[in-house]
């Protein structure tokens, strides 16, 4: 999308910036007002958008981008209360296939405009996100993937061990049970403070008159003559003329308020942070011979994950095995990290889809649009996600760089299985 | 999680591998009309948010394959069988 | 008592405590050399010298003395130890003093008392709850060069260390009927009901000593001192066969089925752990049922200029005290809302600690408080308030009290004793989920739904009376042995008074003076929290996000409670309604070491060897991962100085004479029954029922969804016994795989099948000299001959005077060749007879990359092409597929977007210049495209350089690339920058009709 | 070639005699591995479990296991390592005799593989014994509940690993996989040095 410009936000008096703070702090900060309102929901909206994560995005995106004035967002818990305030942050565009690729990218660069955009400052550092190999094949995996990239003219570079040892001076290059051979780098990739990228998109659909409901748990589709005319919820029931789902982890609990049955399994993922520290790791680092990856938070604590815990779960925390296992892989990787201590981890419902791959499309129900299927990697996506998705409950067609998302592909066999691993959710 | 497999006794998730949904079964017919079948089979899942039947392998116990019933909102096993039946 | 006898612990008192002054210890603060004696703790060793500033905290850099005595201190963390061993962020509270400690204080620069970033101080005004957030975002680019790392300079703590930890880790299991959680007087009598009752019990306390607040009040059980009937208590518990005490161990985390997380700190009180242990224990304990003894933490008013040093919570005041015999002051003020006032004044009193004051919220003083301040000649404000603690960076020098009237006074002290009252230890009952319910009556959160099999008991419940504690305890450990089926005979359960615990909810001095903190870690007061309110974040978990309230390395164990509070009371609701943020594991700081405990480094995965492991290692094998196996890659000769020399010696000596590979690491299945053949046609694409037993056949496995799962060759040994290989990298896989579709979706077949890859060493012999060395290994008179032992004949053998053996006429080199198995405990006296039988003919040994340099010249793809993106038409093996049977993904392989033309097919490719050199991984571009995405046509998947040939040569899927062969394309590598042009062929380079092979 | 082959133990120059480990008094545990064992997978075929116990309890004077247990027999005892599922195991038959014996003896009632070469056996004995498998075994060796002829099959730092209990010393038959045994041992020998161990010399 071309056209997104910085935009001041209807609401100038509340601006962000240096000076509101200075001007506000010289009056003991008592001039501040909330970055979105807490309205009671309406009875009727063109488009009622039920979850607060993409949802935020796709509901700015309609009333920016398409004109849209009359949305709603409906989230059962609060704010960013989803995946999207519980990830590891990392966003970068280092796809492999097509289907993929420009939309990964599209949403890098929405990342590189988003805090003008939103006037949040959602700390965006673009900081590098290095995978490494150990192994030749795995070289040769990474060459194809970063060629792939260069292909769509995105940033790409294969390192060598030297340049490695010469970035991450701290990763196990002399007694590492799998050695380090190198790494894939995009330099535009990084990391995003989650929960900013929640509040700038809520403060910004909020001032281009989004009614943000919290609390607000959807429990029932209204389908009349094969068309979602709205919702039931724990709040009333509320009116729309189109229904868009955004609800990873509750995906197919949702869908089938409709009768819809998705190519979806629910997975717990954890994460995990450390104590605070000094400054220690400068890129994001992904283990290639184990499930271990991590940056460092702005406030000092490595933020790291690994893999799913591999079984179907509603619970939103995890198991030991995989504390363990993403531990191991921390210490083979950076064995100084022996004696920092593990904080605290947490757990997020993952909307697993067959393929690893996501879902922007309609769906059999007329006026009923689904976006899910993000798997773990949904964060990197938000504002792209949230674009396409207006997109398509707009104008009723796909987004250009979102043709590929479409539920059929299962079907007909055209799935976009970056891991090659078949239609076995937590392998992916 | 602890299972208790029914040869090997009660055990640690860290013996276990898991597949999914244990209520799909493998359509019989290779006819072109079973497509909507198959597709079910391999891509369509309930993904029920309360007891669920699934698959579990015991891979470094008894090798065999187990049908659990599990909540997967709480975790809490609700029974174990033999997915092959009794030897 | 008198405080300060030994002039070198001025604040030590005379007597008493639980320490042993005949062990003096020296240790190291900063720059200050220090003693303290065994029992110590770091901070109860700071305490008695007289050190005061201990760290400073995130944000404003401000100075901070200890707050507490146990692992919920959120101020005095220190860097201990050095180099390698550097451990950040430790809690002084914590830290047993052993001699020759080192510790530092971190967070400050360049020194603790001169800390230039205090003067973000300064700034606080304009640094509030989430400014980050409304700045710094102009100019775009300099978040990342400019802002950002001042800010990740200025926060972060303490330092971690820059090399590997040289300390060794261990993980264990451990199982029970009864865990108990903590060894203060709940946790003690649970221990002793449930082990009187002859249950298996394990006690657990983060402590080094068990009793709890036993050792930290002047208070009696039964006719002894508390703390002397937890000694024998101690005892009595170490005396049972079935019980196991664990000090030095905190519980962290509660998992599904009865299983917690435990760290034992093994070697923490020492310099270094001792040899052959373990500097920490992870300890996956498995329980029955589950008593929590975890006791109450207490929490502070908030008040300004509450986080100075001096400022110190009333409980650990009195466990300096009584436990450590050590003054944390010499005048001080005691605040608080509740009845602790009482024993802290007289505890106070008792030590010689003057009081000046004691200030009480509440209207109506009990007695007992009066009595003690009488007693102790201080000051008694009722209804009063600390409006400020004035003083330095040294810590607390007044007290700025206000009473009911408003009326200030201002009272000189070095101490300010504060209790909130107390939060019950409740974080382990919220690890699986269950929210806690606020209890007004006892303004704290009690436990709400449990975790299957766990009890509370004491403090942890609520229950804030030691006799009881004792009492509930001793019901809960008995209750759990009995409903494990012991008998209920665990005797009396301990007595002891109740002492007052009356309170009246106090959350923060509205009036304060100064800079009220409610997270004193993470610098977050009274006024960030009012100012995220003003900006929207009115939910309880917006809060804590928005301020980091909670946060940070205590999560808030001292001040969540009064956050939650001061939000109630800004947004007009009650508490109950706030809510509280979650609970997560761990529940203190666990080291990522003792995750990882043996998994590290080299071992960090196990490591395979195969059969032929020491003998490549004598010849100097190199040697590469692939998996968990460890296989020769190549055998360098004395001269060689790059691999590719190497590798090109391997293969034209094998292509030339002969050559000889381990391939013993291919999965090895055994596949046997009436219904084996029959097993094999389902999971197959192709045909196995109508293998002739001695014969072997190539076999394509599919997953259900139609791609390819795995390939590998099978030979049929007998009537009902197949033996199948698979690759090395899909072996576990591919056995599960079989087992369930033979557990799950054809339990009706009678077959039967278990791996056999570590039974047989195998190795290939290839080359046009394979069938000379082959017999010279064989015992007489078995025919290898063409006729007799045609290609793909497969067969037992006996070899070198009797070892039973089989032999496969099996090529992967497209060579003449054999495989050829036997038992693997001769596996390292085979590969030495093949080389002797061989050395006439000049056999080399050749590894894993000749392997694929050999494979690549004939086309066979392996895991670069068999990635689980490809279908058998994109190998070239849509024939296989058979029409005649189901099989394993047969249907949806007809799909037509997997058999699309269009879709990307195996070929070969040359490079046009014969010099050129391949790289795996470059994309196919048509000639004279421009390199983008749309004219992308495929990838490169594997490259060799081929001795044969004499150029480099590779495999790659292209789109349509059967229609275009001789084609010249561009392998475009703009990565590497690196592209090639190069002609799409036949991805068959040597002998396609594969005569070499049927010689 | 007329040479026979020399077997080779899995731990061949890895597993050094003496005594190791923290004290040099009485070891915690000694180890030992046992090159002496015929170790054979027998796999029920359908519906020919009684027959197969019957060929069993006549050939061998043996019981086979309905759980996972060692049930010694006359020459051969067997171990349950899952529905109808056995290692058989003989001290006496070794090399691929037990096999051979085997095969012979249950012809049409089960399947039989030997593995006998795929596994090394180590044996630990000692008064700490519990204490160094409770570093890796997640599994209950309490005697309550694990008493000579208890077995298991179960992993140990991600390994596999069968094992049962041979007497009350307490003493334990590890089986694990030839491949792994290097790394097995390594692990082992870590967790046993708390206590001191002694290696013995390879029984054959
Ligand atoms: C631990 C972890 C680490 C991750 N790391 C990364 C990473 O580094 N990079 C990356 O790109 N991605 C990462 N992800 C994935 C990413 O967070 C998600 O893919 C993405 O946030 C999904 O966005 P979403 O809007 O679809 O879901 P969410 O943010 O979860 O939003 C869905 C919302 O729907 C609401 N909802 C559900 N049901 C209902 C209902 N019935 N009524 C009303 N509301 C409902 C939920 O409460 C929720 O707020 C990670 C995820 C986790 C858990
Ligand atoms: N008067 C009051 O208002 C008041 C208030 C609170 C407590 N108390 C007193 O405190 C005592 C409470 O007794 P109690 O037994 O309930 O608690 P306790 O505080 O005496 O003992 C709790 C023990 O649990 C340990 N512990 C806590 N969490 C742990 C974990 N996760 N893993 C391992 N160990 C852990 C602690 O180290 C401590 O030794 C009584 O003596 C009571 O009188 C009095
Ligand atoms: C990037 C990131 C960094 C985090 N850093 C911290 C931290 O420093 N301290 C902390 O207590 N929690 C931290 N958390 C975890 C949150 O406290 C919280 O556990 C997580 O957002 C999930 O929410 P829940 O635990 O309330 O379910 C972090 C979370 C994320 C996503
Ligand atoms: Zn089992």
């Amino acid at each position: 999308m071309s056209n997104i410009t910085p935009q001041t936000s209807q609401n100038d008096a509340m601006r962000y910036s240096a000076l509101s703070i200075l001007a506000n702090g010289l009056r003991g900060n008592r001039g501040w007002t909330p970055a979105w309102r807490e309205p009671e929901p309406k009875a009727e909206y063109d488009v009622v958008v039920v979850g607060a994560g993409h949802g935020l995005a796709t509901a700015y995106y309609l009333a920016k981008e398409y004109g849209l004035r009359n949305i709603a967002v409906i989230e059962r818990s609060y704010l960013g209360s989803g995946n999207i305030g519980r990830n590891t942050t990392i966003v970068r565009s280092n796809y492999l296939l097509p289907g993929n690729v420009p939309f990964y990218e599209l949403s890098m660069k929405l990342w590189e405009g988003l805090e003008q955009d939103l006037n949040y400052n959602a700390m965006v550092s673009q900081r590098g996100v290095i995978n490494l190999f150990h192994s030749d094949p795995q070289r040769d995996a990474y060459a194809r993937r970063g060629n792939a990239m260069r292909l769509h003219g995105i940033d790409a570079e294969l390192l060598d061990v030297e340049a490695m040892r010469a970035m991450a001076p701290m990763l196990d290059f002399d007694n590492a049970r799998f050695p380090i051979k190198g790494g894939l780098l995009q330099r535009r990739g990084g990391t995003v403070r989650h929960d900013a990228v929640v509040w700038g998109y809520g403060r910004a659909a909020d001032a281009r008159g989004v009614d943000i409901v919290q609390n607000c748990e959807v429990t029932g589709i209204t389908v009349e003559a094969g068309r979602a005319v709205g919702v039931e919820t724990n709040r009333g029931p509320i009116r729309a003329k189109k229904v868009a789902l955004a609800v990873a982890g509750n995906s197919s609990q949702v869908a089938a308020m409709a009768g819809l049955r998705l190519p979806i399994e629910t997975h717990v993922l954890q994460a995990f942070v450390t104590e605070g520290i000094k400054p220690f790791l400068d890129h994001v680092v992904t283990f290639g011979a184990g499930h271990f990856y991590v940056s460092q938070s702005d406030k000092g604590g490595l933020v790291f994950g690994g893999d799913l815990d591999g079984y179907n779960s509603y619970a939103q925390r995890g198991n030991l095995p995989v504390v363990e296992d993403v531990c191991e892989g921390g210490m083979a990787l950076m064995p100084a990290i022996g004696r920092l201590r593990l904080l605290r981890s947490w757990g997020g419902l993952m909307d697993m889809s067959m393929d690893g791959s996501p879902i922007i499309d309609r769906t059999p129900v007329q006026g009923l649009y689904l976006n899910a299927g993000w798997c773990y990697g949904g964060f990197k996506a938000t504002p792209a996600s949230g674009l396409c998705f207006a997109h398509l409950i707009a104008r009723d067609e796909p987004h250009p760089v979102a043709t590929a998302y479409r539920l059929d592909r299962f079907a007909s066999g055209r799935v976009i299985d970056e891991k090659g691993m078949g239609a076995q959710p937590n392998l992916h | 999680m602890r299972i208790r497999c029914p040869y090997c006794g009660e055990r640690g998730l860290e013996e276990f591998t898991y597949r999914g949904d244990a209520t799909v079964t493998r359509p019989e017919t290779l006819d072109q009309t079973a497509e909507a079948a198959w597709v079910d089979y391999v891509y369509l899942r309930d993904n029920p948010a309360g007891p669920h039947r699934e698959h579990w392998y015991h891979g470094a116990g008894c090798h065999a394959w187990l049908v659990v019933t599990r909540d997967v909102r709480t975790h809490e096993i609700l029974g174990v069988e033999l997915a092959g039946g009794p030897a | 008592m008198t405080i300060g006898t030994p002039t070198d612990q001025p604040s030590r008192l005379a007597f008493g405590g639980l320490i042993d002054r005949r062990l003096p210890l020296r240790f190291r603060f900063d720059d200050l050399e220090l003693t303290g004696y065994a029992g110590d703790t770091l901070a109860s060793a700071l305490i008695a010298n007289d050190v005061k500033l201990v760290g400073r905290s995130f944000k404003y850099h401000r100075p901070r003395g200890i707050l507490t005595a146990g692992s919920e201190e959120p101020n005095a963390l220190v860097e201990l130890r050095a180099g390698p061993r550097r451990e950040p962020n430790t809690r002084a509270t914590t830290i047993e003093l052993y001699d020759g400690l080192a510790a530092d204080s971190q967070n400050r620069w360049p020194s603790l008392r001169h800390d230039l970033l205090a003067v973000n101080q300064l700034a606080a005004p304009f640094l509030g709850a989430g400014f980050y957030y409304k700045t710094f975002m102009w100019p775009a680019a300099f978040w990342e060069k400019v802002y950002e790392p001042a800010i990740r300079r200025a926060a972060g703590l303490g330092r971690a260390a820059t090399a590997a930890d040289p300390d060794p880790y261990e993980k264990a299991f451990a199982f029970c009927d009864v865990l108990v959680i903590g060894g203060g007087p709940a946790g003690l009598a649970a221990a002793l009901a449930a082990g009187r009752a002859g249950a298996r019990v394990i006690l657990c306390d983060e402590d080094f000593l068990a009793g709890g607040r036993l050792n930290a009040e002047r208070r009696g059980v039964g006719d002894k001192p508390a703390y002397a009937w937890a000694a024998e208590a101690v005892a009595e518990l170490a005396a049972m066969p079935d019980v196991t005490l664990m000090p030095r161990t905190t519980v962290y985390g509660v998992y599904d089925g009865g299983t917690y997380a435990a760290i034992e700190r093994v070697g923490d009180h020492l310099p270094v752990p001792a040899p052959h242990t373990p500097r920490q224990r992870n300890w996956k304990i498995v329980a029955k049922r589950t008593v929590l003894a975890a006791g109450a933490i207490e929490r502070p008013i908030v008040f300004g200029g509450n986080d100075r040093p001096g400022v110190m919570l009333a409980g650990a005041v009195r466990t300096y005290l009584n436990r450590f015999a050590a003054a944390p002051g010499r005048r001080a003020v005691v605040f608080a809302n509740n009845d602790e006032a009482a024993a802290t004044t007289a505890d106070l009193a008792a030590a010689g600690v003057v009081v000046a004051a004691v200030v009480d919220t509440r209207r109506d003083v009990p007695a007992a408080t009066r009595e003690a301040a009488k007693a102790a000649g201080a000051l008694l404000v009722a209804e009063g308030r600390i409006v400020e603690a004035k003083g330095g960076r040294r810590g607390v020098r007044s007290a700025l009290i206000r009473n009911r009237d408003g009326r200030d006074m201002h009272l000189a002290c070095d101490l300010i004793a504060v209790s909130g009252g107390w939060s019950p230890t409740i974080q382990l009952t919220s690890h699986l989920g269950a929210k806690p319910m606020w209890d007004e009556a006892r303004a704290a959160q009690l436990p709400g739904a449990l975790p299957p099999g766990m009890a509370v008991a004491g403090a942890a419940a609520g229950d804030f009376g030691l006799g009881s504690c004792l009492a509930e305890g001793h019901a809960a450990g008995a209750d759990a042995a009995e409903a494990l089926g012991h008998d209920r005979s665990s005797g009396a359960a301990p007595v002891a008074d109740d002492e007052p615990a009356g309170l009246a909810p106090y959350w923060h001095v509205k009036d304060s003076a100064g800079k009220a903190f409610v997270d004193f870690q993470n610098d977050v007061s009274v006024s960030d929290v009012a100012l995220a309110v003003r900006d929207g974040f009115r939910i309880a978990e917006h809060l804590k996000r928005y301020t980091t309230l909670g946060m940070a390395t205590d999560q808030g164990k001292t001040g969540n409670t009064a956050g939650m509070a001061v939000l109630a009371e800004a947004t007009a609701r009650p508490v109950a309604e706030v809510g509280m943020t979650t609970f997560r594991p761990p529940y203190v700081p666990v080291a990522i070491g003792a995750f990882a405990g043996h998994h590290r480094g080299k071992a960090f995965r196990p490591t395979r060897l195969a059969p032929s492991h020491a003998w490549a290692a004598e010849r100097g094998a190199v040697f590469v991962e692939t998996g968990n196996w460890l296989r020769a890659q190549w055998y360098p000769e004395a001269g060689e100085t790059d691999w590719l020399e190497s590798v090109t010696r391997e293969v034209k000596g094998t292509r030339e004479r002969v050559g000889v590979c381990d391939v013993s690491t291919l999965g090895k299945i055994d596949v046997q029954g009436p219904d084996a053949g029959t097993f094999l046609d389902r999971v197959y694409a192709n045909t196995f029922s109508t293998l002739p037993v001695g014969k072997a056949r190539y076999g394509l496995m599919l997953r259900e969804d139609g791609f390819v799962l795995d390939d590998g060759t099978t030979a049929r040994l007998g009537e009902e016994h197949y033996f199948m290989t698979t690759t090395t990298a899909n072996a576990v896989k591919v056995m599960q795989h079989l087992e369930y579709c033979h557990q799950v979706i054809w339990p009706d077949l009678d077959v039967q099948m278990v791996s056999v890859t570590e039974q047989w060493a195998q190795y290939a012999i290839a080359g046009p000299k394979a069938r000379a060395v082959v017999a010279a290994l064989l015992d007489p008179s078995q025919d290898v001959s063409n006729e007799a032992f045609p290609y793909l004949a497969a067969g037992p053998v006996t070899v070198c005077g009797g070892v039973a053996g089989r032999l496969y006429r099996l090529s992967f080199s497209g060579e003449l060749a054999y495989e050829i198995g036997v038992p693997a405990r001769y596996g390292d006296a085979l590969i030495r007879a093949i080389m002797t039988a061989g050395a006439p003919h000049g056999i080399v040994p050749y590894g894993t990359e000749a392997l694929g340099v050999m494979r690549i010249e004939k086309g066979h793809p392996a895991g670069n092409e068999l990635n689980g993106q490809t279908t058998a038409h994109d190998l070239g093996f849509g024939k296989l597929l058979s029409k005649k049977k189901d099989f394993i993904g047969r249907f949806m392989a007809a799909r037509p977007a997997l058999t699309d033309p269009g879709r990307t097919t195996l070929v070969g490719v040359k490079p046009v210049e014969p010099g050129a050199r391949l790289r795996g991984g470059a994309h196919f571009v048509p000639r004279d495209a421009t390199v983008s995405s749309e004219n992308d046509q495929g990838y490169l998947t594997s490259v060799a350089f081929s001795p044969e040939l004499g150029h480099w040569i590779g495999l790659g899927f292209l789109a349509n690339g059967p229609e275009r062969y001789g084609e010249v394309i561009r392998a475009a590598d703009p990565l590497r920058s690196a592209d090639v042009m190069v002609e799409v062929c036949a991805p068959c380079f040597i002998d396609p009709e594969g005569a070499r092979l049927r010689v | 070639m007329s040479e026979t082959l020399t077997a080779r133990p899995a731990l061949a120059g890895i597993a050094l005699p003496g005594r190791h480990g923290t004290g040099n008094g009485a070891p915690g545990v000694t180890l030992r591995e046992r090159t002496d064992l015929g170790v054979v997978a027998v796999m029920a075929r359908k519906g020919q479990g009684e027959a197969l116990r019957m060929a069993v309890a006549s050939a061998y004077r043996a019981t086979l296991p309905d759980t996972a247990r060692y049930l010694a027999g006359q020459t051969v005892g067997f171990v349950g390592t899952g529905p109808g599922q056995w290692l058989a195991v003989s001290a006496s038959l070794g090399g691929g005799a037990l096999a051979v014996d085997l095969t012979a003896k249950l012809a049409g009632l089960a399947s039989v593989s030997d593995q006998g070469d795929g596994r090394a056996v180590i044996r630990i004995a000692g008064p700490r014994a519990r204490d160094v498998l409770a570093k890796g075994l997640p599994i209950d060796l309490h005697p309550s509940v694990f008493a000579p002829g208890s077995a298991a099959t179960s992993i140990i730092s991600l390994m596999g690993v069968t094992l049962w209990q041979v007497d009350e010393t307490p003493a334990y038959d590890l089986v694990v996989f030839r491949s792994l045994a290097v790394s097995f041992w390594s692990w082992l020998t870590d967790s046993a040095a708390e206590y001191g161990y002694e290696v013995v010399p390879a029984t054959n």
